[in-house]
């Protein structure tokens, strides 16, 4: 096969006021012609700085390239400047951006934006360019390309926006194409329509793609060759079903175990413990060695070098020395890669009802005539101690639910039960004790000015629950071991933390107050995948020891599955359909339950190669006939009369 | 590889015990949000000189007028004008502190004064080194105003508007466009004409209309602030409304409502010095740095001591409240290095 | 740049004096703000004066030291009792338009002066003519009956007036711009309109105004239809409107203007200059001390303010522009008796005590008064070198009067006004200028039924002298007498106000500008100058 | 669309109204009256309050004066001998109103590219030269900076005029004087702004597709960053164009803010209320505009009211 791009030795440093940031520490790697390779590694481990340096995108002057060096068309391009990138970019290179709504200028026309792109590197004129671009968004599959042209980016939706992204990409022909988590941001149904759509691309074009991700899922579905980024270096590479079948790294290892699969059944989730390094002070030898329980001697002195696993598969890992090769099977077995969890008693779901919710409402007033019905008339109760997951595309009115739910909005109509008693005769001050919420955004649900002590114990003062400061200061102490954290955090700020403390931080925060009920909207989804686990098993634990019952908000369809004891599916502010999760999954009657589980990305190359997507279409929710019935025990569909007939005769026959 | 094959040991490649251990990391003495801003504070250097810039102004405008002799109101008339003259730095020639003026004849020998004024007189023989002192405290009382009014009653006001939204807001806002629609200048001078021209009618008129811009950057600060996950977790604690104005919404609008201040301060110092321009100021014989400024600009060609040292005054107090201000507003921010 | 479309549209393009006009001289001058008035009738300012009486001309006129010369008039008779004058107007005296000046101008517009709805603020000035008085009375039988005024066109140009006493110097009254004569059909042509703008303008004066851009600039023509037109030397007298003092010197520095007032910042930087001059204006500025204020009514107390503080070092050395110490009313060489005695030589200097009668005074009234200690309120003027006056004042007062506190309250002109207008204070640093050469000008202010009587000056021997004046010309020598002897009544015995200074003026002018003159009452007249460059 | 234009214009008409009321009754506690005048003798003011109603009550007035305006009539001035409020008001603002545009346009085009190349080179010597310059433009009162501009220039070097009105040269030195508060400000924001919008995915975007460094800092940037300079620009521009007293005073330049403290200090009510009230007027027009350009600067910004769909 045909190379055409070739990094060798490639290392990225930023100058910042904390010191140097070493971003790239050696990556070295090649992509041939026509194949998509796929980078995965957490968050922070340098895959966008080592590819905006293809495109001379690093932000100068914090930025450099310190070392290595980027061959492109017989040429070195690692130190070009800005002027000399300007026929590469685009024409040669072009990138896609995660966050369709973030890369796209808010402010012009995507056609505009579009056009940019062409005229910068074709002589054109505006007409041919504008014909062009219509050709363009038609290729990528939008609709009334000409209408388009003059809408701004807020008047798509996430998925054309980035298809209009890629447009924008392909706007010139390039021969590479970098795709920075192109999809992250997007539903798991819009997600599998964007992936396709590159594949397609990519078989017409014969165009490479780089494809960073971080969701393996996304990487089997994908990729022919798979690159794991792990604190600025590439630690394993190879084919995917090398990668992913015998993966020889134990990052890559622990990534996969990490991933709970639709079928895994396991109490507990195989985390990797511990955090990724600081790259301000990257450690020596092999980065990984602090987090990898099989670890020796030598990789805490000397960095691996790359061993050469088949043709195609390579990793940097001592392990893979030939003095190391006997010592390490013998560890390997039962070893949990597990932070020192105590065995806690299993957990126990009664059958007496915690949450009852008839025919919840909430009305959004957006203008003076205009009704958001963001919730609209839902019923479900959940159990003491178990767990509900809720999961539904974005906009579906999940976080509505949750925030109606603790009360953060006054319902339009329907009531709410909890314990029995109508929330709405409950003092406020006793409802809030008992219904804690956990945010999705680490980030922004922490307040940035107060220390972690005074974060968790606001619930404390409030309610007064402690006699003394000394008091407060010890069941701080008690709280923050208990979600895995240490005493000496206390008098630190959110923002020095990782993702997955701060997750921790917000459980610590909900718990102080011991309630009863833990709504957790997407508490996972803006962790890396090796921290994801950490909190699942967190809260999994939490629930057994506390007896806690949870509303698991997720559009993660895996872990959700993995997690809950039933399942809500909603769609456009309607539950759709409820279920214990194994018999959702294995057979779910609602067609938009359907096409949800279709799109999920698995993370097994050989199943995703055959799986068949169902197609995205819309299905009317809101007609009056349609209500929720239960068509097998405890399996509630939202269906009408004839088509409750239908399914009933389907399922029976099903199951006989 | 740059490793010898040859020193790879055995040994080396023995399992390690070292499991996962957080990184050391000392433990922090308990510290409040102040206490650690403050720490924060005394690191950046532009804010801290400022600061330092702001306490010396403070305090020479509270003792300056006690350093010397000389009352702020004794005049005496013979001695009108004298350029300055300081002991000991008067015989550094080229600082011009020696009481020499701009034609080059000592003023202190041809009017026969004995004794010196550190920054001259002016028309009326008052020691300008107390009046300037004296001038500066009534300036920083007028920036102290403008920016306890900016924190009193703009940032409730602004808070309270967004805090409760719907009508509350709607009915708080209509007031502001009010306030902000009638020019500023004719609430200022009709306030002084119909109380008597004097610092209580300067207040007075401040209080009135001194504070809408910041009510309304808090405003939009506390708007954008509600949607954030912290205050929504805030309130399913139960936390009470004093609790989420106080502990979250306005800590969190420090940035803007310093920067904010740092702009009124500024403008309500201009805006005194102004009336004087117009002839509204204080009540003579009381003096602002602003009255002081405006005073000597007109004898600017023959006593240019007059003008300097009090410009230079009020440049200083404006260039560190901004040091300040920037600074303050990083310190505020945990965010910040340390 | 409205003016300067405006400009180039009329081909007048100029840049604010710096060039010359093509041909004849030209006299660039800068005031501090726009005209109020071009109306005879209005409310009259310094520089409405200073236009007015350059663009119209009455029966007489005031040549270059403050005296009377003749205008439109010709020729004129007194009667033997000296209540009635007949006028005799010029023949070549003639309106801008061509049409000549007649009698009925004069007629029509003294009528004007006092018909209710045009009433003039100077009407009081027409009071020694016949029915003047009355027709201003709202309680008079005669109110607002103007046909009823002593006044008579006997021909086209013969004018007759009658008055109630005979005025010695009504022939001074005369060069006052309420007497002046009005175009009737033209101003009655432009109704409301009339003199806004330079087109609704008629004039008889030296010069006519040639354009007005309102509180910007405007530019006075020499009047090539006016009687005397070959001595007017001067072409076109451009005004520029310049608010700000420091601007107008910078100005004159540059050369873009040909004079400037100076206010006293300014004359330590120019007064060894050869162009700075100054002079002495027939304004007297005083102390009003407000008897309505119970320590005030202290004839001790009040003589000790007076005499308290310097005078002569207000005006030399925080005034410094000509302004002179008063120490009376009436200042010297404003008037002489028929034997050519001054006003001033029989008391002299009134209440000229030092500093320990002052004390003893002040220590007196106290004791009168049975307190300590006394606050009052100083109102003042809100420009800067009556600012400093005010604190000087305060400042002496205080050190030497032990126990007077003084606080300054400084005021907007109106607003200052307002307040001495409600005694709404208790000393007030006030002034008045007079019209016409008699004391009675600045003496009637202070009768107990005055309309200026801010202060509440009640005595009524005092009264009686004054009004005595007012009326009785019979015997001029002892009339004088009895005003002397007022005067003296009112400041040196009851000190019913402190004199403070006259005022001067001091004024930088470009050498090569000649027969500048500035009269004492604020105004200036142009047909004299000359521009020699 | 047209029904969100005009709720708001009948709120701005209620506005307009309390701000009419309000300026009303407060100027009439105004000490004195316009008549106040040493020669005017009691009777004499007599006649001119009946002639310009100034006797009726308070209630009668406002009434005349509310039905007065809206006939367009906003009555004459007492201090320039019955001249209509409009026509004064006509002849000054336009003076201010170029005046202010120029200070404005030099001052926003300075700043704004001060502001822009502090961004880029932040933290570069440039950076903070850019910030000293900000900092001075806030530091010196106005008459002092006016006053000096008018020696050195005018008096000293003779390279422009001292001051006055009558042609573009004039206008140099007043206009510098005003601008300088305007590029401090609007340089100190776009700074500001302009470092978040560089930190922005699209700025990234844009260059990846071969967009030269200039057309994306001027095509994508700018428009971006000056989205919350809009909202300062407003009263900005109406204080300016309504003329600032102090230099206007300084150059001698006829505009409209030394007009207004000359009505108010001479109680000339008329004056007062119609400058008042089209200064008024231009603001509220001002924050209407700067909403409408917001939406259209910024095309995520709905107008609410919804009718834009
Ligand atoms: N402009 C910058 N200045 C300083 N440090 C930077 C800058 N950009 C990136 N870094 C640092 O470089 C490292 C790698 O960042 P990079 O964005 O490549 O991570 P990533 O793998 O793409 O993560 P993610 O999945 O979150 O996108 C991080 O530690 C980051 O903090
Ligand atoms: N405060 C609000 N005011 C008006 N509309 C709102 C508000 N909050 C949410 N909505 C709207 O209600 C609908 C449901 O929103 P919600 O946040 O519940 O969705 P979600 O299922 O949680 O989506 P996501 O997965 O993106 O979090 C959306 O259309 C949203 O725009
Ligand atoms: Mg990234
Ligand atoms: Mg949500």
């Amino acid at each position: 096969m045909e190379k055409i791009l070739s990094v060798e030795d490639l290392h990225i440093s930023f100058d910042t006021t904390d010191g140097e940031v070493k971003a790239v520490r050696g990556v070295s790697f090649d992509l041939y012609k026509g194949e998509t390779l796929a980078v995965v590694g957490e968050s922070g481990s340098g895959k966008s700085v080592m590819c905006k340096s293809i495109m001379g995108l690093i932000p100068k002057p914090a930025g450099k390239v310190v070392s290595g060096s980027i061959w492109y068309e017989q040429r070195d391009i690692a130190n070009y400047s800005n002027k000399e990138f300007m026929d590469i970019r685009g024409s040669g290179i072009s990138v896609i951006f995660q966050d369709p709504m973030t890369s796209l200028n808010p402010t012009m026309t995507v056609g505009k934006q579009i056009r940019e792109g062409i005229l910068a590197h074709q002589q054109l004129s505006k007409r041919e360019a504008n014909e062009r671009t219509v050709e363009l968004l038609d290729l990528v599959g939008i609709n009334h390309p000409e209408e388009r042209l003059k809408q701004y980016p807020h008047q798509l939706s996430g998925g054309m926006q980035q298809r209009v992204v890629i447009a924008m990409a392909l706007s010139s022909n390039p021969e590479i194409i970098i795709a920075d988590e192109p999809t992250t941001a997007l539903d798991v149904t819009v997600q599998a329509q964007v992936l396709d759509l590159l594949k397609e691309i990519q078989r017409k074009k014969k165009t490479s793609i780089i494809f960073i991700t971080h969701d393996l899922g996304v990487v089997a579905n994908v990729a022919d060759r798979v690159a794991v980024m792990y604190a600025g270096k590439i630690v394993e590479v190879g084919k995917t079903n090398e990668v992913f079948y015998n993966p020889q790294h134990p990052y890559t290892t622990g990534l996969l175990a990490a991933m709970p699969d639709l079928h895994t059944d396991q109490e507990e989730l195989e985390a990797i413990p511990g955090a990724p390094p600081n790259l301000l002070h990257p450690p020596k030898g092999d980065a990984f060695a602090l987090r990898n329980p099989l670890a020796l001697k030598i990789d805490f002195l000397y960095e691996p070098p790359m061993f050469q696993v088949s043709e195609t598969h390579f990793a940097a890992t001592w392990l893979l020395h030939k003095k190391a090769a006997g010592k390490k099977k013998g560890k390997q077995a039962g070893q949990k890669l597990m932070l020192n969890e105590k065995q806690s008693p299993s957990k126990t779901v009664g059958k007496e009802k915690l949450l009852e919710v008839n025919g919840l409402a909430l009305h959004f007033k957006s203008g003076k005539n205009n009704i958001l019905k963001a919730v609209d008339g839902i019923t479900f109760h959940i159990f003491k101690g178990e767990t509900f997951g809720l999961v539904g595309e974005s906009g579906c009115g999940k976080s509505t639910t949750g925030r109606t739910l603790t009360r953060l909005y006054e319902p339009t109509a329907g009531e709410i039960l909890f314990k029995g008693t109508n929330m709405h005769g409950r003092h406020r001050m006793n409802l809030h004790k008992d219904i804690q919420m956990i945010f999705q955004d680490p980030y922004s649900s922490l307040d940035p000015r107060w220390t972690v002590g005074d974060i968790i114990s606001e619930g404390m003062d409030i309610y007064q629950l402690y006699t003394s400061g000394q008091e407060r200061t010890d069941k701080v102490y008690e709280l923050l071991e208990t979600v895995g954290l240490r005493k000496e955090h206390a008098n630190r700020y959110p923002h020095e933390f990782s993702g997955g403390q701060r997750q921790r931080i917000g459980i610590a925060r909900a718990l102080a107050v011991d309630p009863e009920f833990i709504i957790a909207d997407e508490p996972i989804s803006a962790l890396d995948v090796s921290i994801q686990a950490q909190i699942i098993n967190l809260m999994k634990r939490l629930q057994r020891e506390n007896g806690l019952t949870y509303l698991f908000i997720a559009h993660d369809l895996s872990m959700v599955k993995y997690i809950s004891d039933r399942i809500g599916v909603m769609y456009q502010g309607k539950l759709v359909e409820v279920a214990e999760s194994d018999t959702l999954y294995q057979n779910p009657l609602h067609p938009y339950t359907k096409t949800l589980l279709s799109a999920i990305p698995v993370p097994d190359p050989k199943m995703e190669k055959k799986r068949i997507r169902l197609p995205k279409q819309d299905w009317t929710v809101a007609s009056a006939d349609c209500l929720l019935r239960e068509v097998t025990k405890d399996h509630w569909v939202l269906c009408n009369e004839e088509e409750y007939e239908r399914l009933t005769k389907e399922t029976c026959s099903h199951f006989i | 590889m740059n490793i010898n094959e040859m020193e790879l040991n055995d040994e080396l490649f023995e399992q390690s015990d070292e499991t996962y251990h957080q990184k050391k990391e000392e433990s922090r003495p308990a510290s409040t949000f102040w206490r650690d801003s403050w720490i924060r504070l005394k690191k950046n250097k532009g804010a801290f000189a400022g600061l330092i810039c702001i306490i010396i102004i403070v305090f020479l405008a509270v003792f300056g007028p006690l350093m010397n002799s000389h009352g702020f109101d004794d005049q005496d008339l013979t001695r009108a004008n004298l350029p300055p003259k300081i002991p000991v730095i008067e015989h550094i020639p080229f600082l011009g502190l020696d009481g020499v003026d701009i034609n080059g004849t000592d003023q202190y020998q041809e009017k026969d004064v004995a004794g010196y004024f550190w920054f001259g007189t002016d028309d009326l023989g008052r020691d300008l080194w107390t009046r300037i002192w004296q001038g500066t405290r009534i300036s920083l009382y007028i920036a102290f105003l403008a920016a306890a009014l900016d924190l009193l009653i703009g940032v409730a006001y602004g808070s309270i508007s967004a805090y409760y939204g719907g009508r509350v807001d709607n009915a708080m806002q209509r007031i502001i466009e009010i306030l902000m629609g009638i020019p500023n200048l004719i609430v200022v001078i009709l306030f002084i004409l119909v109380l008597k021209p004097g610092i209580v009618s300067i207040t007075l008129a401040m209080v009135i209309t001194g504070w809408v811009n910041m009510a309304r950057i808090v405003r939009g600060q506390v708007l954008k602030l509600k949607g954030h996950e912290f205050f929504l977790a805030s309130k399913t604690l139960g936390a009470t409304d004093r609790r989420l104005i106080w502990g979250h919404l306005i800590p969190n609008s420090l940035g803007p409502i310093i920067i904010t201040t740092m702009f009124t301060i500024p403008s309500a110092i201009f805006t005194e010095a102004f009336l004087s321009f117009i002839g509204l100021g204080l009540q003579p014989p009381i003096a602002s740095l602003g009255t002081i400024v405006n005073d000597g600009f007109k004898l600017l060609k023959i006593y240019p001591h007059m003008l300097m040292f009090s410009s230079v005054i009020i440049s200083l107090i404006m260039i560190s409240f901004n040091l300040l201000g920037d600074g303050l507003r990083d310190s505020f921010d945990p965010k910040m290095k340390k | 740049y409205g003016g300067d479309k405006k400009a180039t549209k009329d081909g007048k393009m100029d840049t604010g004096g710096g060039e010359k006009a093509e041909s004849g001289q030209v006299l660039n001058l800068s005031v501090e703000g726009e005209i109020p008035t071009l109306r005879t009738n209005g409310t009259m300012d310094g520089l409405s004066q200073t236009i007015i009486q350059n663009i119209f001309e009455g029966l007489f006129r005031l040549n270059e030291n403050d005296e009377i010369i003749e205008g439109v008039v010709d020729s004129y008779e007194v009667s033997k009792d000296g209540k009635k004058y007949t006028f005799q107007l010029k023949e070549d005296a003639v309106w801008s338009n061509g049409d000549p000046v007649k009698a009925d101008d004069f007629v029509y517009a003294w009528r004007r002066n006092l018909a209710p709805e045009t009433i003039s603020p100077h009407a009081y000035l027409m009071n020694a003519v016949k029915g003047a008085e009355e027709i201003q009375n709202s309680k008079s039988d005669l109110y607002g009956k103007t046909d009823q005024l002593g006044v008579k066109a006997i021909d086209a140009s013969t004018l007759e007036v009658e008055l109630v006493n005979s005025v010695p110097y009504f022939t001074e009254l005369l060069a006052h711009a309420v007497f002046y004569p009005q175009h009737e059909e033209f101003v009655e042509s432009k109704g409301d309109q009339y003199a806004l703008e330079p087109e609704h303008l008629i004039f008889n004066g030296p010069f006519q105004l040639d354009s007005w851009d309102h509180d910007q600039k405007w530019t006075l023509k020499k009047n090539s239809s006016y009687w005397d037109e070959e001595n007017v030397k001067v072409e076109e007298i451009r005004y520029n409107v310049a608010k700000d003092m420091a601007t107008s010197v910078n100005l004159y520095e540059t050369g873009a203007i040909d004079a400037v007032n100076l206010s006293s910042d300014f004359v330590d930087a120019y007064k060894d200059h050869a162009e700075f001059t100054t002079s002495l204006k027939s304004e007297v500025y005083f102390l009003r001390m407000n008897q309505k204020n119970q320590y005030l009514q202290n004839v001790n107390i009040r003589k000790a303010i007076d005499m308290a503080w310097d005078k002569e070092q207000a005006a030399d050395s925080i005034l410094k522009n000509g302004s002179k110490a008063a120490y009376w009313l009436v200042f010297p060489g404003f008037v002489q008796s028929e034997d050519g005695e001054d006003f001033r030589e029989k008391f002299g200097d009134l209440n000229k005590g030092d500093l320990k009668e002052a004390q003893a005074l002040w220590k007196k009234g106290l004791e009168e008064l049975g307190t300590k200690d006394i606050s009052l309120e100083l109102l003042s003027y809100d420009d800067e070198q009556r600012k400093s006056i005010a604190e000087y004042m305060k400042n002496q007062l205080e050190k030497n009067l032990p126990g007077l506190s003084i606080s300054i309250n400084q005021q907007p002109n109106k607003q200052k006004l307002a307040l001495e207008e409600a005694q709404d204070y208790d000393l007030s640093h006030s002034g008045w200028r007079n019209d016409v050469s008699d004391p009675v000008e600045f003496l009637s202010v202070f009768l107990s039924d005055g309309p200026y009587n801010w202060q509440d000056f009640n005595n009524e021997k005092y009264d009686s002298l004054v009004k005595k004046a007012m009326s009785d010309f019979s015997d001029i020598q002892q009339r004088f007498e009895e005003l002397q002897e007022a005067e003296n009544l009112l400041i040196g015995q009851e000190a019913a106000i402190s004199p403070m200074y006259q005022a001067g003026s001091a004024r930088l002018i470009k050498p090569y500008v000649k027969g500048y003159v500035a009269h004492a009452n604020s105004t200036a007249s142009f047909q004299w100058v000359s521009v020699e460059k | 669309m047209k029904k969100y234009i005009a709720s708001r214009l009948g709120y701005m008409a209620l506005t307009f109204l309390l701000i009419t009321t309000f300026t009303f009754f407060l100027m009439q506690t105004l000490p004195g009256s316009p008549f106040n005048d040493e020669r005017l003798t009691p009777e004499q003011k007599e006649v001119l309050y009946e002639r310009y109603g100034l006797n009726e009550p308070m209630s009668v007035q406002y009434v005349k004066y509310v039905s007065n305006i809206i006939k367009g009539d906003f009555g004459v001035s007492f201090q320039f001998d019955g001249r209509p409020v409009t026509s004064i008001i006509g002849e000054r603002i336009g003076v201010s109103a170029v005046l202010g545009a120029q200070s404005l346009a030099v001052g926003t085009i300075i700043g704004l590219l001060l502001g822009i190349v502090a961004a880029i080179r932040h933290n570069t010597v440039i950076d903070y030269g850019a910030m000293v310059v900000a900092v001075l433009g806030l530091s010196i009162p106005n008459f002092v900076l006016a006053g000096l501009l008018q020696y050195w220039v005018g008096v000293r070097l003779q390279w422009l005029p001292v001051a006055f009105w009558e042609g573009f040269e004039y206008s140099i030195l007043p206009t510098i004087a005003l601008a300088a508060f305007v590029v401090a400000t609007i340089a100190r924001f776009m700074r500001t702004e302009m470092l978040e919008v560089l930190g922005h995915e699209y700025m990234t975007t844009a260059r990846a597709k071969g967009v030269g460094e200039v057309a994306v800092i001027f095509r994508h940037g700018l428009r971006n960053a000056m989205i919350p300079i809009i909202t300062i620009m407003g009263p900005l521009t109406v204080s300016l164009m309504t003329g600032t007293l102090v230099v206007e005073k300084i150059f001698s330049v006829p505009g409209l803010g030394e007009q207004f403290v000359k009505s108010i200090l001479t109680n000339d009510y008329p004056v007062i209320m119609g400058v008042t009230l089209f200064y008024s007027f231009l603001f509220i027009l001002a924050i209407f505009i700067v909403d409408l350009l917001y939406g259209v600067m910024d095309p995520r910004i709905r107008l609410s009211g919804g009718g834009r769909k």
